[in-house]
């Protein structure tokens, strides 16, 4: 494929081939019925051309034949469709074990930001061999993160993580492109993506100068911002202790059970009294408009990294927040399904 | 089809004051707790007296099928418009 | 029925009824309105035309051959909203529906008159608005003024722009109420459901797509001229709105839209390919009825173009499986026009030519949109090049190939003289060529990964830019040669005769140019559609 | 499946109608039932893309009020609620005039049809009327979204020159004691979403009324001059299908903007 023109993009990730495969069906699928028609057609002009010595023969129809062409189209779309979305949630799902990298778009540039405090920008560089989740956010309008050679794509939403993960497999220059139309510099909004070996990759991290890991940065900023006042680990805390939180189902004052992903805990910290853990008052002000993305991805990181109380344990402890077992994950998704349909009632579960 | 029928006055009537009194009482339920009911019993109550107009003061009891189906089309396709909006909305927060 | 000698022009009809501008401009009669209709969204065909070739010409080199990014986006933008807002919806049934549709089943007019010459004057509102926004710089939105890009980010006319398209959208409500009615109430005697021609059933169900969809633009619409006014957040991420809701209720109805601009096309090639097969057509009914099945359909499918969007993992589920139930319609109804053919009677002129050319260009667009819909694959191909080239399958090698079509089988019948045959062939062939070197290319650069809107490009896609660049200046001059010889037929055209086609249906039955009630008694109809029979003399075209 | 013969045209027209011709009757209809149900089934086409319009709006607040419901109560509930209640009683009446409207053309009364059109116009005026004043306390309680119109939203009071009106937080405090302010003040801003769409859905309506009201004084001035009666009635009969479908979107308004989370400020 190393004409001038080529055919295909490079298969520079995993699931590069699995869509090409696809793909490659669903052009022989186009390629089959086109021809089919085009020859039928073609055949019919030249053999039916018209003579003054021949009439049409007047067909009604053939009910046997309307059903042939619409099971068998019909049997080969749910074919397509079966493997797509087999294919779709499977690219939806970022493996555990990835390692993840934050990314802020705004007109008409990307910053991305690694877990130990390195930045770049309009170039991303990644390991191969190791999945990779990249968490998307926007700071104004939507923008789509495309990188062709992966064959990934995901929209950036302002207000909202939007995640999507990749597994390098060549090393190489890879390109980045915007693909949701956003204003003027559209076009110019297009980077790279740096695929390292692994030893290439961790002395590049190695040589970025950082100031500390996103983490620490947060945990800074946690200080900073006074938060570390309410969130604290003693029974006579004010807010819920963030330990162990991140991923977990947590129940509301409403009674609703959320789970503390990344988009909930950035709501929280900018409409704090949207989503309230039972047991605690709505006394959180607002941090809409002082902090920013960056400061958010920080904070969110080290709230991530704070593992679970372990010494104190969590059964006597009123600050940790209801949290629920992986026994009764299963039962706590199925309530949610419900709740979803049932208009909510709020009220403070007090007085 | 030719002869037009159409309601009694006394029905009309009968009608409006079917309509006053719907309101009044989704006017009266509402400053009462019925905890989730309290949506629908106000909302059955405007489906309820959104009937009574089409049927009577629209003269659909009295026109064709093809008024109804018409009617009933319009209702059909809000509800594909609301469900597959909602479709998407009640189902981001759940994990796949 | 004499053909080739003793054609005369009738010595009265709708063109010469009456003479003068307010005979034209206070006109109530259909057919007059459609040729309104027809000058009107040809000056739009060519404005939009004119906006193709400098996007073309701007992608001849990477970094971008004649503009700066912001003319780029705004010719883009105009680009799409002319073609598809003042071009292609009303295309075919605000001008051959508008002539034909009321003929066809034996009416004297559509169902209200005056309605209809109001849709034209408000198309013509909606246009004036969308002049102004051109006037007063440029619009650089893309077609589908997404937010917050549209309410928050840009200076440019955006509301303008939006209230042109809302104006004109009630421009197809109108012709759509009066297309529903007509056909409802207005049908001649014996003419049953089961007679009504394909072109007919078409409409129909484009009328109910744009009764039912085009309302849901308009609110939306509203809502971002409010949110620009005044900024009251609905879509406004940062006072807690929610951009992809703007995404849903612009492709609730941009969605069915499509469909708006491909059934009519589709009912122009059931006349057309019967007409000149000599043939029933083959599979009538699931002919009439998977129109309506598309225009259902076409209602449940609005979120595949939101894959990507960030809508729910589930939802993209049902809307991906959604999608396929409406391809299936589509598939019956190619396999029942080729069936057609078979056994048939064939002759290859114009009309004939771009029918043809319809079938096998919508069955790559229609195909291609399979891609789309496959949720693994939309990934990698939603918002590049491929989007562009299949949707381009579509309006341009669908719906354009079927005006053309369909514009040269009635042009007899409109003008009462007919085309030059020689001239109109080449130019199906030359548009044909045209197109397909154009938009092909565009499928292989999608899916090598360019997106689109992008005023310039990585060096390594120039070539299949430039052969596609190379094509659309093909396509110009196929799409400028009818627009000269239909000019030059209307004074030195042969004169037509009611029926040169030998074609079946009412509209052949009345003189070319038709009179203009139409019909001088009810007609009252006792045979199905395209009874092409033994009775007829059938004319052969060396 | 008959086999082919030719159309024919027959004299059908004459034979069907004309012994009395109508002075509205259109050309190209046969005849005066035909036109009238063109014309009704027209009207009711119209109302579908009037359903499908609303619709749009319906779907965007039902989808904030499931994210905002905190803010949508709160902001429900400072609606003076008995306002609303009274023109929902004044739409009703209007509607029952207007239905009775239609009566008196069926029946052929003139000046019964006259005095109820104006009757129907005089309680949308009402209406109309109210609406304005109610528009008026949002305006001087700055409760209108956006900061383009008046001061600017403000929903924790000290807007109108009356401090006690227009604090939303407030509100929220009052019905809950254990709501610390800064989280009442969080969602009293929320509650910005909900007046847009207070705004945005009487506003269209109202804009409904409007033009209705112009269409009723054209149809009064035709009925006055007694163009209707027992033949020929479609306009009296259309704008009644149009004065009703508006009345019917009051129905749902009134219940989703005013009542529905009215229960806990009694509680």
């Amino acid at each position: 494929m190393q004409s001038t023109v080529p055919l295909f993009p490079e298969q520079a990730s995993t699931i590069a081939h699995h869509v090409d495969w696809l793909y490659l069906f669903l052009v022989a699928v186009t390629a089959f019925f086109s021809l089919l028609v085009a020859a039928l057609i073609l055949f019919f002009i030249i053999r039916y051309k018209r003579t003054p010595d021949r009439e049409a023969e007047q067909i009604h129809g053939s009910t046997l034949l309307e059903i042939v062409w619409t099971v068998i189209p019909l049997g080969i779309s749910m074919v397509i469709f079966v493997w797509a979305a087999v294919l779709y949630f499977h690219m939806q799902r970022p493996p555990s074990n990835a390692m993840e990298v934050y990314g802020v778009a705004k007109q008409w540039m990307w910053k991305f930001e690694y877990p130990g405090g390195q930045r770049e920008i309009n170039s991303l560089h990644v390991p191969i061999g190791r999945p990779v989740k990249v968490t998307l956010i926007s700071q104004d309008v939507i923008h789509s993160f495309f990188v062709p050679a992966f064959r990934v794509k995901q929209d950036v939403l302002p207000n909202r993580y939007m995640t999507t993960w990749f597994e390098a497999k060549e090393p190489g220059t890879y390109h980045l492109f915007c693909s949701q139309y956003c204003g003027t510099k559209h076009s110019a909004m297009i980077g790279e993506v740096v695929a390292m070996k692994p030893e290439d990759f961790a002395s590049w991290l190695t040589s970025g100068k950082a100031e500390g890991s996103l983490a620490a940065q947060g945990e800074k900023l946690f200080q900073q911002l006074g938060c570390a006042t309410c969130h604290r680990a003693d029974s006579g805390a004010r807010g819920p202790n963030l330990a162990g939180l991140y991923g977990r189902p947590v129940r509301l004052t409403d009674g609703h059970v959320v789970v503390a992903d990344d988009n909930y805990l950035r709501e929280s910290i900018l409409v704090p009294n949207a989503k309230v853990v039972s047991g605690f008052q709505p006394i959180m002000p607002t941090f809409q408009g002082m902090i920013s993305e960056e400061d958010l991805i920080q904070l969110t990181d080290y709230i991530k990294h704070l593992s679970a109380p372990t010494m104190e344990g969590p059964l006597n402890n009123r600050s940790t927040p209801e949290q629920i077992r992986d026994s009764e994950v299963k039962q706590v998704q199925d309530q949610m399904k419900q709740q979803e349909t049932a208009p909510q009632k709020t009220s403070g579960n007090n007085k | 089809m030719s002869e037009h029928k159409h309601p009694s006055l006394v029905l009309y009537a009968g009608i409006f004051f079917a309509l006053i009194i719907g309101t009044c009482l989704t006017w009266a339920i509402a400053f009462q707790d019925l905890g989730v009911w309290n949506p629908v019993v106000a909302l059955t109550i405007a489906v309820i007296k959104a009937t009574l107009v089409i049927l009577y003061f629209m003269h659909v009891r009295y026109s064709s099928k093809l008024t109804i189906v018409t009617v009933c089309a319009g209702f059909f396709w809000l509800m594909i418009m609301i469900t597959l909006s909602l479709s998407d909305y009640l189902t981001r927060a759940l994990q796949f | 029925m004499s053909t080739v000698t003793a054609n005369v022009m009738p010595a009265k009809h709708y063109l010469n009824d009456n003479y003068g501008i307010r005979s034209w401009l206070l006109t109530k009669d259909h057919k007059r309105i459609a040729v309104l209709y027809l000058a009107s969204i040809t000056v739009f065909f060519f404005i939009g035309g004119i906006y193709a070739a400098l996007i073309r010409l701007q992608l001849l080199t990477p970094q971008g051959a004649l503009f700066q990014a912001d003319t780029y986006n705004k010719l883009f933008t105009m680009h799409g909203v002319n073609m598809i807002f003042f071009f292609l919806v009303p295309s075919v049934p605000a001008v051959m529906g508008n002539f034909i549709l009321p003929i066809m089943i034996g009416a004297k007019d559509l169902a209200f008159p005056k309605i209809n010459l109001l849709s034209w004057y408000i198309y013509i509102a909606g246009a004036c608005f969308s002049l102004a926004a051109l006037v007063s710089g440029g619009v650089d939105t893309g077609w589908t003024f997404y937010t917050p890009l549209s309410t928050g980010f840009l200076r440019t006319p955006v509301t303008v722009l939006a209230i042109g398209v809302l104006i004109a959208g009630f421009s197809s409500i109108f012709t759509g109420l009066n297309f529903i009615v007509t056909v409802h109430r207005m049908r001649a005697p014996g003419m049953t459901w089961g007679r009504l021609p394909l072109f007919v059933w078409a409409n129909y169900a484009t009328s109910i797509i744009m009764i039912l969809g085009t309302p849901v633009l308009a609110i939306t619409l509203i809502l971002v001229a409010l949110e620009r006014a005044f900024h009251i957040g609905v879509f406004d991420p940062k006072l807690g709105g929610d951009p992809v809701l703007f995404q849903h209720m612009f492709w609730f109805y941009s969605h069915p839209a499509v469909y708006i601009m491909i059934l009519p096309g589709m009912g122009v090639i059931s006349e057309i390919i019967t007409c000149f097969s000599r043939k029933r057509v083959f599979g009538y009914p699931f002919i009439a009825f998977s129109s309506i099945a598309i225009a259902v359909f076409g209602f449940v499918v609005w979120a595949h173009h939101m894959f990507v969007a960030g809508i729910s993992v589930y939802s993209a589920l049902v809307f991906s499986l959604l999608s396929y139930a409406v391809a299936i319609p589509s598939a019956v109804k190619v396999f029942n026009w080729t069936a057609t053919m078979y056994k048939g009677s064939i002759s290859l002129q114009t009309p004939m030519l771009y029918a043809l050319a319809f079938i096998g260009l919508f069955t790559i667009g229609g195909l291609t949109g399979l891609f789309l819909a496959a949720l693994g694959l939309d990934i990698h191909i939603h918002d590049t090049y491929f989007v562009i080239a299949h949707f381009h399958y579509i309006m341009v090698g669908g719906m354009v190939t079927a005006y053309m079509g369909g514009l040269h089988f009635w042009w007899p019948k409109i003008t009462g003289r007919m085309y030059p045959e020689g001239w109109s062939k080449l130019s199906a062939l030359i548009v044909f060529i045209g197109f397909n070197l154009t938009f092909f290319p565009q499928f292989i650069l999608g899916y090598l990964g360019m997106p689109r809107r992008y005023a310039a490009y990585p060096p390594e896609f120039q070539v299949l830019n430039v052969l596609s660049t190379a094509g659309a200046s093909i396509l110009a001059v196929g799409f400028i040669m009818p627009a000269i010889y239909f000019i030059w037929s209307l004074k030195y055209g042969e004169v037509a005769g009611n029926n040169p086609w030998q074609a079946t249906g009412l509209e052949w039955e009345i003189s070319s140019p038709p009179p203009t009630h139409n019909f001088h008694e009810t007609p009252i109809v006792t045979t199905e559609p395209y009874h092409y029979g033994a009775e007829q003399e059938v004319p052969v075209v060396p | 499946m008959s086999h082919s013969s030719t159309t024919t045209t027959a004299n059908h027209s004459d034979s069907a109608t004309t012994a009395t011709h109508h002075p509205a009757l259109v050309h190209h209809f046969d005849n005066m039932e035909q036109q009238k149900e063109a014309a009704t089934f027209g009207m009711w086409v119209f109302l579908l893309t009037e359903i499908m319009m609303f619709g749009g709006l319906f779907v965007a607040y039902l989808i904030y009020r499931l994210k905002y419901y905190p803010a949508f109560v709160a902001g429900s509930t400072s609606i003076d609620v008995s306002w609303g209640f009274a023109n929902t009683l004044v739409l009703i009446g209007s509607s029952w005039t207007m239905a009775m409207a239609v009566w008196a053309a069926q029946t052929g009364k003139r000046k019964l049809q006259v005095l109820f059109i104006l009757g129907t116009m005089v309680l949308g005026t009402a209406f109309l009327g109210v609406k304005a004043k109610e528009y008026y306390e949002k305006y001087d309680e700055c409760h209108i979204p956006g900061h383009v119109i008046g001061k600017g939203f403000n929903a924790w009071g000290g807007c109108s020159a009356d401090k006690s009106k227009g604090n939303i937080a407030e509100e929220v405090i009052k019905r809950d004691h254990s709501i610390p302010e800064a989280s009442a003040v969080q969602t009293a801003k929320q509650s910005e979403m909900f007046f847009a769409f207070y705004f945005v859905m009487t506003g269209l309506h109202a804009t409904h009324m409007v033009i209705g009201l112009g269409v009723l004084a054209w149809l009064m001035w035709r009925a006055n001059r007694g163009e209707f009666g027992p033949e020929y009635f479609s306009p009296v009969e259309n704008v009644g299908l149009y004065w009703h479908f508006v009345d019917i979107v009051w129905i749902f308004l009134f219940p989703l903007l005013y009542l529905i989370s009215r229960h806990q400020h009694a509680g």
